[in-house]
Formats: structure tokens, C-alpha cells, sequence
């Protein structure tokens, strides 16, 4: 096996790990970092293709490889958007966790057998 | 000499493969500092071997680039560590 | 052993990144991704991508790191932790399901990616002296397809204005983060003395060598804005209150310089972001100097948050 | 000549390798967290030194060889803030547990 198909390869199990983690982890930090796996998943795959683009005289493709820079840069600033939204959650509310709350209509029930 | 060159690139990666173990299990944020300030070196020695290697000197600016980040990094990590100075 | 070379950080990465997502943690799970980032950056160099990499170390690592462990040391640890009983039995199964989908067809997408590759390299080259610059992935980012990296810039500066929106009513306009304190005898204050010249320095330098060698503006920009926020963290510096006047021109010159340089071109060159024939280069240096100083602001900034505390004090 | 800086770089960088494993054993296998950081340090300042000096000959230009002793210096100096600022806090962290 080459090394950029093995590259390709994590990418794609990054991107299952950070997916899985996004939708099970119940702490919003978490998720973020989670989506920032998957982002850089599909960073990688994305590099690889850049790779097989290669032609004497050139690492790469410079084309995708500037949109990787580009991708890299509006990611971070997205997590940062992310990131200062969950700190003022956090201010402002008791928690910042999404699990489900206790129902509803039985807060004494929940409070009995805890 | 560029055999041996990524020969000793991959020993070093492989050496902080191992390092590594620390931040995987802790026991302290200390240790994964350490382990990730292990890294930083580690991975800029790595660099620094497979750029001579291949012959690409622009690799070393990536080392260069990293040095300087690794820095403001780990400063960072061990301020805002639980342990650390409370920010 | 050369194998080896290739094969460790592939095989590391896929390790730290599950470590990162999945470590009970908080702290942990930074530390991870901050290693994560860096193995990240080995990998660009081993794929041909030192421009990238040149990003991946600045960015992908350094900065995204830093504001991952900031965030986590502010939130509760119970808020931030993995705990076993986080999800239900069913959506985990379903979830499971749905990675372990996604995973398999995205790998059998790239193994079945066409021979020989298709590639935009050889077109890319060709132009190239048109252009004036000797880095394919520069003319890429500012003759090629200018068009993303001006609306990019602008991006950042509407991420910020969202980041500063959050700030409470009282703190609107005032400046961000808690005000740092520091021993100014300490040895935080010793490094953020010494390190920040040198930073600046080589900040400049890889942003000067991006128009021939992998380098460039984001790469030099992130550089300095991390030597900023570290004399910050020190305490020797404040970030600036948000409502002042000379800090907002100068994180809108560098995306208005880009704008009105399009502008030109649409009346110049015949097409918008068109540059004139023989006037490439010196242009795409103009936009890059004016962009410089607005990326290193907006990234720090940033970094640093919702204001947090009125202008006055 | 050019053979006598190549055997040079090949006992360098092989010494430097040396000092990575010396680093990782130690930090795997030392008791405490200060021991393990002092273990640390010698593959920092050490191992990485040695890769750089061994590397010395083999880069062309001199601008290239002063950066990578720069990068040295550089990791060096935030080395030893880090290893500072990092047994600080373990102590602050031992106090507490006291």
C-alpha cells in the first residue's frame, strides 16, 4: 500500500471517529472538537487527491492544496464563532450540557431514587 | 544518506509514538504536558530529518513555524491547566 | 525502516484523533488534539503540501489548540467531560452505524478515484508567469481564484463581529478577555518578552517568501497574532476595547484594499479581481500587505474573545 | 572531505536519535512526574541539538543553517520556560493534595 492511500484511509476512519463522537457526546466542547476531527478528515482526503495530482516538478495540485488553506483558516474561525457561543452559554445558564432533562411531569420521582 | 535520513526521521516519530503512551494514560496534566511538549521536539527533529531528506528546504520553515507555535502552545497549555495558574 | 517514516504518523493520527474524541477528560482531549494538530503537520509535508503544513502548524495546531484548552479551563468540568451514560443504548448503535457507513464509503470513493489522477497542475504552471509570482499555490489564492480568499477575509471579519456581538450589554464595545495577570518577574513574562521579536520577525519572513516558496499571509499572520496573544496572556499587554476607532479601519483595509483592487480590474482589466497585463505582481503584493496586518488582528482577536469588560476600565 | 561530513552527520543525528529514545524511556519509565520531565528535557535540548548539528553539514546556503539553529535555540528556550512553568504547577498541585 502507497503512502497517500494509507493517508486516505485514516481520513476516512477520522471522519467515522469524529461523527460518531458528534452525535454521542452530550458536552457541546466535545462536539466541537469532534466536528474539528472531521473537519480535518476531510482535510487529509482532500490532501491526498492534491497528492495524485502531482506532476514532475510539484509536490501537488496547488489548486486544492490552496483551498485546504483556505478550508483550514475559515475552520478555525468557525470554531472560534463556536467557541465564544458555548463560553456566554455558560454564563449565562446552569450548564451547558444538552443531555435530556428529567421529565417533565415526574421531578419527584427522579429526585427519589437518585 | 537520504535512507538513513527517513530511517532516523521514522525512529524519532517512533519514539514519540511510544512517549505518547504518557498522554494516553496520564496519571497527571503534567505528564501530558511533557508529552506533549515531547512531541513538539520530536516532531520538529522528524521534519527537520525528512526535509534534508528530500531535499525540500522550505520544510525548514515549517520546522521554524512550529517551533515558534509549539512555544505559545504549550505556555498556553500550562496556564490554563487545572493545575496551573488559574486564568 | 523508510516505511516507517510514512506509515507512524499515519497510524498516530488515527490513534490521537479517537483519543481526542472519545477521552473521558476535557483537559485530556485538548492535550490529544494539540498533539493531533502537530502529527498533522508531519503529514502535509509527507503529501507534498508544505504550504499546508506551513498552515497546519500555525493554525490547525497552535491556535486551535490554545482556544480549546482556554474554553475548556472556563467550563465546569462536569460540562465538558465524557461520561459512559451520555447517550442512550439506541442512538450509540445507530450512531455507530451511521460512522461506520460513511467511513466505508468514503474509503472506497478514494480508492476508486480515477488513474491517472485528474489534475489542474499542469494549467496552473503554465500561467504562472503571468502572474508575476513563483509559488503555484499564492497565484492559486490570489491571481486563480482570488475570489475565495477575498470572500475568506471577509469570513473572518464577519466571524469577529459575531464573536463580538456576544459580548454582554455592559461590556459592548469594551475590551475582551479577563485582563490577565501575570508575576512580571515570572517566567511567562520572561519568555513573552523575548520570544515576540523573534516571532515578529519570522512572521514577516514567511509571509515575504510566500510569493516565491511555501509561505504567505495567513501563515505569517497567525505567527504574529500567537506572539500578540502571548504578551497578552503574560499581562504585559491588554487587548484594545473593541469600539476604538483605529482598530476597526485597520481590520477592514486589508479586505476594503482587496475589494477596491477587484474593483479596478473590473474597469482595468475587463473582469472583476482582473489584473492588468504586467501590473500582477506588484497588485497581488499591494492586497497582500494590506491583507497582512487585518488577518493578524482578526485572528487574535478572535482568540480572545467576547469583550468581557467595559472600555473604561 | 565531504565524506568526513557525512560520517559526521551519521554519528550526530544517530546520537541525537539516541538522546529521543533516552527521552521516551525515561519519560515512560521514571517514577514522578519531575523525574520524567527531567528525562524530557534531555531529549528537547539534546536530542534535537545533536539532530541539528549533525544536519549542519548536509544543508546548503547559510541562511538555512542559521535557521536551523535558530529552531534549536527557539525549542530550547521554550523548553526551559515550559519545564519551569510545567514543575511549577506540579508542585501547586502536590501542596494541594498535602
Amino acid at each position: 500500500m502507497t503512502g497517500p492511500t494509507l493517508f486516505a484511509l485514516v481520513a476516512a476512519a477520522l471522519v467515522g471517529t469524529g461523527l460518531y463522537g458528534f452525535i454521542v457526546s452530550p458536552s457541546p466542547l466535545r462536539k466541537i472538537l469532534a466536528f474539528n476531527v472531521i473537519g480535518s478528515g476531510v482535510f487529509l482526503m482532500f490532501g491526498v487527491i492534491a497528492r495524485r495530482g502531482a506532476i514532475a516538478g510539484i509536490g501537488g495540485d496547488p489548486v486544492p492544496q490552496a483551498l485546504l488553506i483556505t478550508g483550514i483558516v475559515v475552520a478555525f474561525s468557525a470554531t472560534a464563532l463556536a467557541i465564544t457561543v458555548l463560553l456566554r452559554l455558560a454564563e449565562e445558564a446552569p450548564t451547558t450540557t444538552l443531555e435530556p432533562a428529567p421529565p417533565r411531569g415526574a421531578p419527584d420521582a427522579t429526585r427519589t431514587t437518585s | 544518506m537520504t535512507a538513513f535520513l527517513l530511517a532516523a526521521a521514522g525512529f524519532v516519530l517512533a519514539m514519540v509514538a511510544a512517549g505518547l503512551v504518557r498522554v494516553l494514560r496520564g496519571p497527571g496534566d503534567a505528564d501530558r504536558l511533557m508529552a506533549a511538549q515531547l512531541l513538539g521536539s520530536g516532531g520538529i527533529a522528524a521534519l527537520l530529518l525528512g526535509g534534508a531528506a528530500i531535499g525540500d528546504g522550505s520544510v525548514v520553515d515549517v520546522s521554524l513555524t512550529l517551533a515558534l507555535l509549539a512555544a505559545f502552545a504549550s505556555v498556553a497549555f500550562v496556564k490554563f491547566a487545572p493545575s496551573g495558574d488559574s486564568p | 525502516m523508510i516505511e516507517l517514516f510514512y506509515a507512524a504518523p499515519a497510524l498516530l493520527i488515527l490513534a490521537l484523533g479517537v483519543y481526542a474524541t472519545f477521552a473521558r477528560d476535557a483537559f485530556a482531549a485538548c492535550a490529544g488534539y494539540l498533539a493531533y494538530g502537530l502529527l498533522l503537520t508531519v503529514a502535509w509535508v509527507q503529501l507534498g503540501g508544505v504550504d499546508v503544513a506551513l498552515t497546519e502548524a500555525a493554525i490547525g495546531g497552535g491556535l486551535t489548540g490554545v482556544l480549546l484548552v482556554r474554553a475548556c479551563a472556563k467550563l465546569p468540568a462536569k460540562d465538558s467531560g465524557l461520561r459512559a451514560d451520555g447517550a442512550g443504548a439506541p442512538i450509540r448503535w445507530l450512531a455507530a452505524l451511521a460512522a461506520i457507513g460513511v467511513s466505508t464509503a468514503l474509503a472506497y470513493a478514494v480508492l476508486a478515484l480515477p488513474v491517472p489522477a485528474a489534475t489542474l497542475a499542469p494549467e496552473a504552471l503554465a500561467n504562472l508567469a503571468a502572474t508575476g509570482v513563483g509559488n503555484p499555490i499564492t497565484a492559486v489564492l490570489l491571481a486563480y481564484r482570488a475570489m475565495d480568499t477575498m470572500l475568506e477575509a471577509i469570513v473572518l471579519l464577519l466571524a469577529l463581529i459575531g464573536i463580538w456581538s456576544l459580548a454582554p450589554d455592559r461590556a459592548w464595545g469594551g475590551r475582551p478577555g479577563p485582563g490577565y495577570e501575570a508575576d512580571p518577574h515570572g517566567i511567562l513574562a520572561f519568555i513573552a518578552r523575548v520570544l515576540p521579536p523573534i516571532g515578529l520577525v519570522v512572521g514577516i519572513y514567511i509571509f515575504w517568501v510566500g510569493a516565491d516558496q511555501p509561505g504567505g499571509k495567513f501563515q505569517g499572520a497567525t505567527i504574529v497574532a500567537a506572539m500578540w496573544l502571548l504578551t497578552m496572556m503574560a499581562g504585559l499587554t491588554d487587548a484594545p476595547p473593541v469600539s476604538r476607532r483605529l482598530l476597526r479601519l485597520l481590520l477592514v483595509s486589508g479586505p476594503l484594499v482587496f475589494v477596491a483592487i477587484g474593483a479596478y480590474g473590473a474597469f482595468a482589466a475587463g473582469a472583476f479581481l482582473g489584473y492588468p497585463e504586467g501590473l500582477a505582481k506588484p497588485l497581488i503584493i499591494v492586497i497582500e500587505i494590506a491583507l497582512m496586518p487585518s488577518l493578524a488582528l482578526t485572528l487574535a482577536l478572535m482568540l480572545a474573545g467576547a469583550p468581557q469588560r467595559s472600555a473604561a476600565t | 572531505m565531504t565524506a568526513l561530513l557525512d560520517v559526521f552527520t551519521y554519528v550526530a543525528v544517530g546520537t541525537g536519535a539516541f538522546f529521543f529514545l533516552a527521552g521516551t524511556v525515561g519519560l515512560l519509565r521514571f517514577p514522578d512526574a519531575l523525574t520524567r520531565l527531567h528525562a524530557l528535557t534531555k531529549a528537547d535540548n539534546l536530542g534535537l541539538g545533536l539532530v541539528v548539528f549533525g544536519l549542519l553539514p548536509q544543508v546548503d546556503g547559510f541562511a538555512n543553517g542559521l535557521k536551523l539553529v535558530v529552531i534549536w535555540l527557539l525549542v530550547m528556550l521554550s523548553s526551559a520556560d515550559a519545564g519551569q512553568l510545567i514543575a511549577r504547577a506540579e508542585r501547586r498541585a502536590r501542596r494541594r493534595d498535602d
